[in-house]
C-alpha cells in the first residue's frame, strides 16, 4: 500500500489534568473516508485542530503526504493541502457567500499580496468560486452576506469554501449538524462521489451518514482509540455499542 | 387558555421579511416540533417568541399575556426558557457560573441538572469555552432549566450530539414531558421528534402551512415541506 | 487711524486661566483708554500650536489685522510668531519669551512685553545667593523651559546644587523627589512647575514633614493659582517683574480698575496683558500703523506707563526692568503677594548678545 | 451611479471648489481652511486602511503624522542652516524639496510601523489600542525631552518647502499639492480595497481564523496593510509640516491620534471617503463655532454626540445608507 | 542611594500605584468588565473632585464634600448610561470612542463654564493630616496611608464583587452576550446602569480623594485615564487582581525610573545631561513597561477570569 496521505503518530495533547489527545495514531489513505467518532468531549476536535495546526500537541508526529508538518503554521498547512471545515461556523460575515468562497479560490490560485487589480472584475475568480457554490447548491444565495444566511446554509457555505481550496485531503467537523434530513441526505450524497477526488477525515455523530459513508472507523474515548476497522466491525464491537451507540433498541 | 399563542406573525431582519405569517400554539403540557427545511424561519419565530427579536404584525401571547410591549428579561420571567441555536453559553463564564448565572427558584436545582448531565459536574470549573460541543449543548440545556420555564424552547436541541447523549436528551425530554413540562422543540431528526411530540408544526418560506398530530405526517407532507 | 489687534489665546481647556487673565487686562486697558480706533478681535487656540497657526493664518488674510498678540505657550508662540511676522504684522507677546525669539531668531517686528522666559528664574538664583543658600535643591519638568529654568537659575545662583531632577511634564505626584529632598542636606529648594504641577508639588510638600525653604518663580504663585495651592504656600518667596502692591499710580489705577471690573484680584497675566494694550496705544499716539517703520519706532520708544515701574526695550525688544522677590502672604482671608526685596536690577535677557538686531 | 458613488464625487469634487470660490470672493483663507482638510483628510484615509478595512484600531497613528511632520521639519532645518544631518557614515544633507522630503518621511514611517506592527500585532483588539497608544507615547516623550529639535517647543522653519514648478507659498498651488496627494491616497486605498490583497484585509478583520483557513497568514497581510497605512499618514504629516511652517511634539500626542480616529469615525468606518467627510465637518464645526462662543468645544461635543448617537455608520452611511457586499 | 532612602522609594512607588488603582478601579468595572470604552471616565474623575472641592469650601467639610462626590458621580453616570451609552452596548467598539469622546468635551467645557479656568481649592481633611513615622524611621503622609487603604479595599471589595457574586457574574455574562443573558430573564439593561453608575462613583471617589493632594482643574482627569487604561491593560482585562499588581508595577517602575536613571546615566555621561537622558527615558518608562509585557504576554499579565 501507498504511504497514507495523512498519519498521526502516537500523538499527545493534555489540557491540564486531562488527556485530551492520548497517544492516538491513525492514517487517512488515498480515495478513502475515515470516520472519527466517538462520545462528546472525547477529543475529535482536539484532534482536528492538532492536525490542522490551531493546537499544538504535546507529543508524537503528523505526517501529510509524507512530510513531517509538525512545525508548520494554520496558513501555511493550507496551502500544503490541508482543507478543513469547522464544527461551529467560521465565515466572513460581511462578505457575501461568493466572496467568501472566492477567498478560497484566490489563496490557490497565486499571490494575496496582488494591491491592484479588483477582484470583481477577475472572471476566473468569480467563475471558479461560482462552480464550488453551485456543488453545494449555494448558487441562488450567491449574493447574500454570509451573516444572513440561515445556520444550515451557512454549513453548506463552509463546505464551499473548503472544496475551493482544492484540498489533498478534507477535515470535516460535523459537516452534517444543523442541516436538515434533505441536506444531509445530499451532502451525503455529495461527499461520496467527492471521496475519488480526495481523502476526508470525517467527524460526525449522525451515525446513518457515517455508517453509509466510511470506509474505515475509528473510535475515538478519553482521547484513546479504542477500536478501529470496517462498518461492520465498529457496529458489532460492544465496547464501542456501550461508549458510544448505545443500546439498539 | 393556551400557554404560547402565535398568530400572524411577521418579523424582519433589517429591511428583509423573514416571517410573513406564522400561527403556532403551545398547550399546557403539550410537546410542539416545530419543522421546516433549513432558512424557512423556525429560529426567527423562536426568535420573535422570545422577543430578542421585535415582530412587527401579528400576537404572540404566553398564558394569556400579549408579549408586545415586553423586553426579552420580562418574558423569559413569565416563564420562557431558551436554549438557543448554536448553544451560546457564556465563554467568559465556567460551567457552574453558567448554570447559576440566571437561575431561578424552583424544582429544576442545580444537583438535578447535574444528576441529569454528571458530564456538567466533572467540569464545572472549567471555562464553558473550551468544553467539547455536546459538553455544551447539554450547558445550554442545564442553563435553561435551571430558569424553571413553563415553557422550554429548544432550538436544534439535539445538535451535534453522540447517540448516547442523544437518547439522554430524549429520554430527558420525555422525562420533562411526563413531568408535564410544556416544550417547544426544533430538531432534524424526525424518528425520535416524532415519538415526544403531540403536535407538529410547519413552517414554508415563513409562512406556517400545516399543523396537526404526528401521525397525520405522511410521506407526501414529508417529502413537501421537509425534503425527507 | 484704527489699529486691528487680532488676539489668539488659551480660552478654554487645560490652562485657560492664563488666557483669559491676559484678555482680561488687555480688554481693560482698551476700555480705559476709550480709543475707538483700537479695535480687538479674540480667539481661543485651545491651546494647540495648529490651531494657533491656522487662527493666524486667519487673522491676518481674511481680518487683516495689524498686530497680533496674546499667545500664552512658548510652544505656540513658536508655531506663530516666525512665521507671522514674516508676513510683516507685528507681534506683541504678553507671556511667553523663548530663548530662540530673543537671541538667533529675533525679529524687527517682534517685541516682548513680559519677559525672557529665562528671567524670573535668574531672578531668583540671584535672590538665593543674597539669602545665603549655600545648597539649592532645584526641579522642573523635562522640556525646553524647564531646562531654561534650571539654567537660568544657575546663572545668577553661587552656591551648590545638592540636587538637580527633571521631572515629567504633567506630572502630578512627587512622593518621590520629595523623598529625594528629603534625603539630600539641602538647605533651600527651588522649582519651577506650571500649572496643575506647582500645586500637586505644594500641596504634597507641605504634606510631607520637610520643612527645607521654598522658591520658585511667580507662576506657581501667582494670584489665579494661590487660591487652589491654599496656606501650603504661605511663606514662600518668589520672583515677579510685577505685584499688586508695586507703588506707582499706573499700577493703584489698574489694581483697581480690574477689581472693579472683574470683582477679582489681577494676576500677572493680567498685568501682562494691560501693559501690552498701553504699548499699542501709545504707539497709536505717535506713528500710523501702516507705517510700519514709525510705528515700529513708536513701539521701540516705550512710551507708556508700566504698571511695573521703569520699563524699556533692549536691542533685542525685550524688556530691561527689575525683577522682585515677592512672599505669599494672607490678607485677611485672601492669599496674596508682597514684594519683600528685588531680585535682579534692570535685568535683560541672556541672549541679547545673539541677536542680530 | 451607485449612491455613494455620488456622494463621493459631490465631496471631492466640493473640496476642490472651495478653494478657488474663495479665491474669487478674496477670502484667501478659506484656501487654507481647504488645506487643512486635505491634509488631515490623508491622515484619515491612512488610518481608515488599518482601522476600517484591516480592524486595526490604531490609537498611535499620531506617531506617524508626526514623524512625517519631523522628517519635513528637519530636513528643512538643516537645509536652511546648510548643516548636513548626517555625516557619518555617509552625508545626508538637509534639502528644501519636498518630492525628497516626502519619500524620506514615508521611508522613515515604514520602517517604524514596520518595527511597531511586529510587535504591536501579536495583540489585538484593546490590547492593540494600548499597545499603539504605547508606542506613540514613547516617540512623543523622546520629542518632548529632545533638545536637538526643539523639544517641546517645536521646530519653525519658517519658508515652505518647495516643489518643481510650482510656487509653494502660494496657498492655491500648495492646496493644489495636497488635493492631489489626498485624492492619490484616495485612489489608491480604493484599488486596494478591491484588491485581492484588500479581500484578505478584510477577512482578517471580519474572521482572523477563517483566513488562516484559507490559507492566508492574516499576521503577515495587517502588518503590510499597517505600513502602508502609517506611510500615507506619514505623508500627510509631512504635508502638515508644511502648512504650518512648524512641528512639534503636539503632532504626535495621542489628542492627535484620537482626532484622526474621530474623523474616520465621524466619516463612516470602513468608507473610502469617510475620513474626508469626517475631517471636512470636524474642521469646519471647530472653526465656526470657535468663531461663535468661547465655550465652543462645549457645543462641539453636543454636535458630535447628536452624530454618533443618531447617525449610523457616519455622515457617508446616513447620506448612503448600507454598503454593498460585493 | 542608601538602602533607607530606597526602601522608602519603594514605598512611594507601592504607594503611587495604590492611588492609580483607585483611579483605575472603577475603569476595570466599566472597560475591563462591561467591556465599555469609556474615555469619558476622567470627566466622571473631574466631576468628582468639583463637587466635593465645591461642598468643602461652602460647608467647611471635606466629608460632605466625599459623599456629595460619590452620589454626583453616580448620577452623572447614571445620567450618562441612560441617555447616551445604553444605546451603544450593540454598536461597534468605535461609536464608544466617539461618542465618549464627544462627553470628555461637554464634561469639560460644561465645568470650565460652571467654575470658570481657575484651578479650585481641595485640601486634605485636618484629621488625615500630618504625617507619621513609620517602623524604619520613615517619615510618611497619613492621608497617604489611607489612601493606601482606601484603595486595598476597593479592591478587595471590587474581586469580591466581581468573582463571587451573582451580580459580577451576570455583568460578565452580559459582556459576552447581552441578548442571551436578557434572553434568560435578567434585565440586564437596568443592571448595566447600576454598574455603570457604581463604577463613575468609584471615579467620583478617586477624583475628590487624589484631588486633595493635587490640583483640581478642568483637563485633570485625562493624563489619569490613559494612565489607568495602561494599568488595566498591562493587568490584563477584566481582571481585578491584574488591574491591582499592573497598578503597582507602573507606580514602582515610574517612581524608580524618576529617581534611579538619571542616578544610572551619570556613572558614564556627564551630570546635567545625564539627569537630562535619565529623565526622557523616565517619561517613557511605564511606555516601555507596556509595549514589553504586551510583547510577551499579548493578553496582559492576568488575562481573562477576576
Ligand atoms: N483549551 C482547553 N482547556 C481545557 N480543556 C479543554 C480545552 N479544549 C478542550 N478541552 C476539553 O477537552 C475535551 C475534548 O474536547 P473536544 O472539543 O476535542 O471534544 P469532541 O470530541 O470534539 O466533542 P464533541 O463531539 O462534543 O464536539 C473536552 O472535555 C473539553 O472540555
Ligand atoms: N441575522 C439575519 N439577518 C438577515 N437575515 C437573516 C438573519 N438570520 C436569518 N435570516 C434569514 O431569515 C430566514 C429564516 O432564517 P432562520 O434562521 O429562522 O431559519 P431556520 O428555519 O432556523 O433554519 P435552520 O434550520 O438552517 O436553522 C433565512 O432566509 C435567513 O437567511
Ligand atoms: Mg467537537
Ligand atoms: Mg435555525
Amino acid at each position: 500500500m501507498a504511504e497514507a496521505v495523512l498519519s498521526l503518530n502516537s500523538l499527545r495533547k493534555s489540557f491540564g489534568a486531562l488527556k485530551a489527545t492520548d497517544n492516538v495514531s491513525l492514517d487517512v489513505h488515498e480515495g478513502e473516508i475515515h470516520a472519527l467518532i466517538g462520545p462528546n468531549g472525547a477529543g475529535k476536535s482536539t484532534l482536528i485542530h492538532q492536525v490542522a495546526g490551531s493546537l499544538s500537541p504535546d507529543g508524537g508526529n503528523i505526517r501529510f503526504l509524507g512530510e513531517d508538518i509538525g512545525a508548520l503554521t494554520v496558513a501555511q498547512r493550507v496551502r500544503r493541502g490541508l482543507g478543513r471545515t469547522f464544527q461551529v461556523s467560521s465565515v466572513a460575515p460581511e462578505f457575501s457567500a461568493l466572496r467568501n468562497v472566492m477567498l478560497s479560490v484566490q489563496s490557490t490560485q497565486g499571490s494575496s499580496f496582488r494591491f491592484f487589480r479588483p477582484v470583481m472584475r477577475d472572471r476566473a475568480l468569480i467563475d471558479a468560486a461560482m462552480e464550488k457554490l453551485e456543488a453545494v447548491d449555494l448558487s441562488e444565495r450567491a449574493n447574500i452576506p454570509a451573516a444572513e444566511l440561515s445556520h444550515g446554509e451557512r454549513r453548506q457555505l463552509e463546505m464551499a469554501m473548503a472544496l475551493a481550496l482544492k484540498p489533498q485531503l478534507l477535515l470535516l467537523d460535523e459537516p452534517m449538524a444543523g442541516m436538515g434530513p434533505e441536506g444531509s441526505r445530499s451532502l451525503t450524497q455529495f461527499l461520496d462521489a467527492l471521496r475519488h477526488e480526495v481523502p476526508i477525515l470525517l467527524v460526525e455523530h449522525d451515525m446513518e451518514a457515517v455508517f453509509s459513508l466510511a470506509d474505515r472507523i475509528s473510535v475515538l474515548v478519553y482521547g484513546r482509540v479504542i477500536a478501529s476497522g470496517s462498518v461492520e466491525e465498529i457496529r458489532s464491537n460492544p465496547d464501542v455499542r456501550e461508549a458510544y451507540l448505545g443500546e439498539e433498541e | 387558555m393556551m400557554l404560547l399563542e402565535i398568530e400572524g406573525l411577521q418579523a424582519f431582519y433589517g429591511r428583509s421579511q423573514a416571517l410573513f405569517s406564522v400561527n403556532l400554539s403551545v398547550d399546557e403540557g403539550e410537546v410542539v416540533a416545530l419543522m421546516g427545511r433549513n432558512g424557512m424561519g423556525k429560529t426567527t419565530t423562536i426568535r420573535s417568541a422570545c422577543k430578542i427579536l421585535p415582530y412587527r404584525h401579528g400576537s404572540v401571547r404566553f398564558r394569556g399575556r400579549d408579549l408586545g410591549p415586553l423586553r426579552s428579561h420580562r418574558v423569559a420571567r413569565l416563564g420562557v426558557g431558551l436554549v438557543p441555536e448554536g448553544r451560546r453559553c457564556f465563554p467568559n463564564l465556567t460551567v457552574h457560573e453558567n448554570l447559576v448565572v440566571a437561575a431561578r427558584p424552583g424544582e429544576w436545582t442545580l444537583e438535578r441538572v447535574n444528576a441529569m448531565f454528571p458530564r456538567l459536574k466533572e467540569r464545572q470549573r472549567q471555562s464553558s469555552s473550551t468544553l467539547s460541543g455536546g459538553e455544551q449543548q447539554m450547558l445550554a440545556i442545564g442553563r435553561a432549566l435551571m430558569t424553571n420555564p413553563k415553557l422550554l424552547i429548544l432550538d436544534e436541541a439535539t445538535e451535534g450530539l453522540a447517540p448516547v447523549i442523544r437518547r439522554e436528551i430524549w429520554s430527558a425530554v420525555s422525562q420533562l414531558k411526563m413531568a408535564g413540562q410544556s416544550i417547544l422543540i426544533v430538531d432534524k431528526t424526525l424518528k425520535e421528534l416524532m415519538k415526544v411530540a403531540d403536535r407538529c408544526s410547519i413552517l414554508e418560506r415563513g409562512t406556517s402551512v400545516w399543523d396537526g398530530p404526528p401521525s397525520d405526517l405522511n410521506k407526501d407532507i414529508q417529502d413537501r415541506f421537509l425534503g425527507v | 487711524e484704527p489699529v486691528k489687534v487680532g488676539m489668539i489665546t488659551t480660552l478654554s481647556g487645560g490652562g485657560s486661566g492664563l488666557g483669559v487673565d491676559v484678555r482680561d487686562g488687555f480688554l481693560l486697558a482698551a476700555k480705559m483708554a476709550g480709543n475707538k480706533d483700537l479695535e480687538v478681535i479674540v480667539e481661543d487656540d485651545a491651546r494647540k500650536p495648529d490651531l494657533a497657526v491656522q487662527i493666524a493664518d486667519k487673522m491676518i488674510q481674511k481680518e487683516k489685522v495689524d498686530v497680533l498678540t496674546g499667545i500664552i505657550w512658548s510652544n505656540l508662540a513658536m508655531a506663530v510668531v516666525p512665521s507671522s511676522v514674516a508676513q510683516g504684522v507685528f507681534y506683541l507677546s504678553p507671556n511667553a519669551g523663548p530663548s530662540m525669539l530673543a537671541g538667533k531668531g529675533c525679529h524687527e517686528n517682534y517685541f516682548n512685553v513680559a519677559w525672557q522666559n529665562d528671567n524670573l528664574h535668574e531672578a531668583m538664583g540671584g535672590h538665593a545667593s543674597s539669602a545665603g543658600f549655600k545648597n539649592t535643591f532645584i526641579l522642573a519638568p523635562n522640556y525646553p523651559a524647564g531646562k531654561d529654568a534650571l539654567t537660568g537659575f544657575k546663572r545668577f545662583y553661587e552656591g551648590d546644587v545638592a540636587g538637580e531632577l527633571y521631572t515629567k511634564l504633567g506630572q502630578t505626584d512627587y512622593a518621590a523627589e520629595i523623598a529625594q529632598i528629603r534625603a539630600s542636606d539641602a538647605d533651600s529648594v527651588f522649582f519651577f512647575l506650571p500649572g496643575g504641577m506647582g500645586i500637586a508639588f505644594m500641596k504634597q510638600y507641605a504634606q510631607s514633614g520637610v520643612d527645607v525653604p521654598v522658591m520658585g518663580p511667580a507662576f506657581s504663585f501667582d494670584q489665579g493659582i494661590l487660591k487652589a495651592v491654599g496656606d501650603a504656600a504661605l511663606g514662600v518667596k518668589n520672583s515677579s517683574q510685577w505685584s499688586k502692591d508695586i507703588d506707582n499710580p499706573a499700577n493703584k489705577a489698574f489694581v483697581e480698575a480690574f477689581q472693579a471690573e472683574y470683582g477679582r484680584l489681577p494676576s500677572l497675566y493680567a498685568s501682562q496683558g494691560y501693559d501690552t494694550a498701553n504699548l499699542i496705544l501709545s504707539a497709536m499716539q505717535k506713528a500710523d500703523v501702516k507705517d510700519a517703520d514709525a510705528f515700529r519706532a513708536a513701539l521701540k520708544e516705550a512710551d507708556f506707563d508700566s504698571v511695573r515701574g521703569d520699563f524699556k526695550f533692549d536691542s533685542n525688544q525685550h524688556p530691561i526692568q527689575d525683577i522682585y522677590v515677592r512672599e505669599v502672604i494672607k490678607e485677611g482671608d485672601v492669599l496674596t503677594n508682597k514684594i519683600v526685596g528685588v531680585g535682579l536690577e534692570d535685568r535683560s535677557s541672556a541672549y541679547v548678545g545673539d541677536c542680530k538686531l | 451611479m451607485k449612491r455613494e458613488t455620488a456622494i463621493n464625487w459631490i465631496l471631492g469634487l466640493g473640496l476642490l471648489a472651495v478653494p478657488f470660490l474663495a479665491l474669487w470672493a478674496d477670502e484667501t483663507f478659506y484656501v487654507t481652511l481647504a488645506t487643512r482638510v486635505a491634509i488631515l483628510a490623508l491622515a484619515g484615509v491612512g488610518l481608515n486602511l488599518a482601522l476600517g478595512f484591516g480592524g486595526m484600531v490604531s490609537f498611535g497613528h499620531a506617531a506617524f503624522f508626526g514623524l512625517g511632520g519631523y522628517a519635513a521639519g528637519i530636513l528643512a532645518i538643516h537645509a536652511f542652516n546648510q548643516e548636513p544631518f548626517l555625516t557619518v557614515p555617509f552625508t545626508i544633507a538637509g534639502t528644501n524639496d519636498m518630492i525628497v522630503i516626502w519619500i524620506v518621511a514615508i521611508l522613515v514611517c515604514a520602517l517604524v510601523a514596520v518595527a511597531i506592527g511586529m510587535i504591536a500585532l501579536r495583540t489585538s483588539g484593546v490590547y492593540f489600542i494600548m499597545i499603539t497608544l504605547a508606542f506613540a507615547q514613547m516617540i512623543y516623550y523622546f520629542a518632548i525631552s529632545w533638545p536637538s529639535y526643539g523639544g517641546e517647543d517645536g521646530l519653525s522653519f519658517y519658508v515652505r518647502n518647495g516643489f518643481p514648478g510650482l510656487n509653494t507659498l502660494n496657498p492655491i498651488e500648495f492646496f493644489l499639492i495636497c488635493y492631489a496627494a489626498l485624492m492619490l491616497g484616495l485612489f489608491l486605498s480604493a484599488r486596494l480595497r478591491d484588491s485581492r490583497f484588500g479581500a484578505a484585509l478584510q477577512v482578517a478583520r471580519q474572521n482572523e481564523v477563517r483566513l488562516a483557513a484559507t490559507g492566508i497568514a492574516p499576521f503577515n497581510v495587517r502588518l503590510v496593510a499597517y505600513v502602508i497605512s502609517a506611510c500615507m499618514t506619514g505623508l500627510a504629516g509631512a504635508l502638515f509640516a508644511d502648512l504650518n511652517r512648524f512641528v512639534g511634539p503636539s503632532m504626535l500626542s495621542w489628542h492627535l491620534s484620537g482626532e484622526i480616529m474621530i474623523f474616520v469615525i465621524l466619516g463612516g468606518v470602513g468608507r473610502l471617503f469617510g475620513p474626508l467627510a469626517g475631517a471636512a465637518l470636524f474642521i469646519v464645526l471647530e472653526f465656526y463655532l470657535g468663531g461663535i462662543t468661547e465655550h465652543w468645544q462645549f457645543f462641539l461635543g453636543l454636535i458630535l454626540l447628536c452624530v454618533v448617537l443618531f447617525v449610523r455608520g457616519g455622515v457617508i452611511g446616513v447620506l448612503a445608507g448600507r454598503r454593498d457586499h460585493g | 542611594m542608601t538602602l533607607v532612602l530606597l526602601t522608602e522609594q519603594l514605598l512611594n512607588g507601592i504607594q503611587f500605584g495604590v492611588m492609580l488603582f483607585l483611579m483605575a478601579a472603577g475603569l476595570t468595572l466599566v472597560f475591563g468588565v462591561m467591556g465599555l470604552i469609556n474615555l469619558a471616565h476622567g470627566s466622571l474623575y473631574m466631576i468628582g473632585a468639583f463637587l466635593c472641592a465645591t461642598v468643602a469650601l461652602a460647608t467647611g467639610s471635606f466629608w460632605l464634600g466625599l459623599v456629595a462626590s460619590l452620589a454626583g458621580a453616580a448620577a452623572a453616570g447614571a445620567v450618562v448610561e441612560i441617555a447616551v451609552i445604553r444605546r451603544l452596548y450593540d454598536r461597534d467598539h468605535l461609536d464608544q470612542v466617539l461618542a465618549t469622546f464627544a462627553l470628555i468635551l461637554i464634561f469639560s467645557e460644561g465645568t470650565r463654564w460652571v467654575f470658570g479656568s481657575f484651578p479650585l481649592f481641595l485640601d486634605i481633611p485636618p484629621v488625615l493630616q500630618g504625617a507619621v513615622t513609620l517602623p524604619g524611621g520613615a517619615e510618611y503622609p497619613l492621608y497617604r496611608l489611607t489612601i493606601i487603604a482606601i484603595g486595598l479595599l476597593i479592591a478587595f471589595g471590587l474581586y469580591l464583587l466581581i468573582s463571587r457574586t451573582r451580580l459580577g457574574m451576570r455583568i460578565r455574562a452580559g459582556e459576552s452576550d447581552r441578548e442571551m443573558i436578557g434572553a434568560l430573564g435578567v434585565d440586564i439593561r437596568t443592571l448595566y446602569t447600576v454598574v455603570f453608575a457604581l463604577g463613575a462613583a468609584l471615579a467620583g471617589l478617586a477624583g475628590a480623594l487624589v484631588g486633595a493632594i493635587q490640583s483640581v482643574q478642568v483637563g485633570m482627569g485625562e493624563p489619569v485615564l490613559i494612565l489607568a487604561f495602561v494599568v488595566i491593560v498591562i493587568g490584563g482585562i477584566g481582571s481585578v487582581k491584574g488591574a491591582l499588581i499592573g497598578a503597582i508595577l507602573v507606580g514602582v517602575v515610574d517612581t524608580l525610573g524618576r529617581i534611579l536613571l538619571p542616578q544610572f546615566f551619570a556613572l558614564f555621561m556627564e551630570a546635567s545631561q545625564a539627569t537630562s537622558v535619565g529623565s526622557a527615558l523616565a517619561s517613557m518608562a511605564i511606555y516601555i513597561l507596556m509595549a514589553i509585557i504586551l510583547a510577551v504576554k499579548p493578553q496582559g499579565l492576568f488575562s481573562a477570569g477576576a
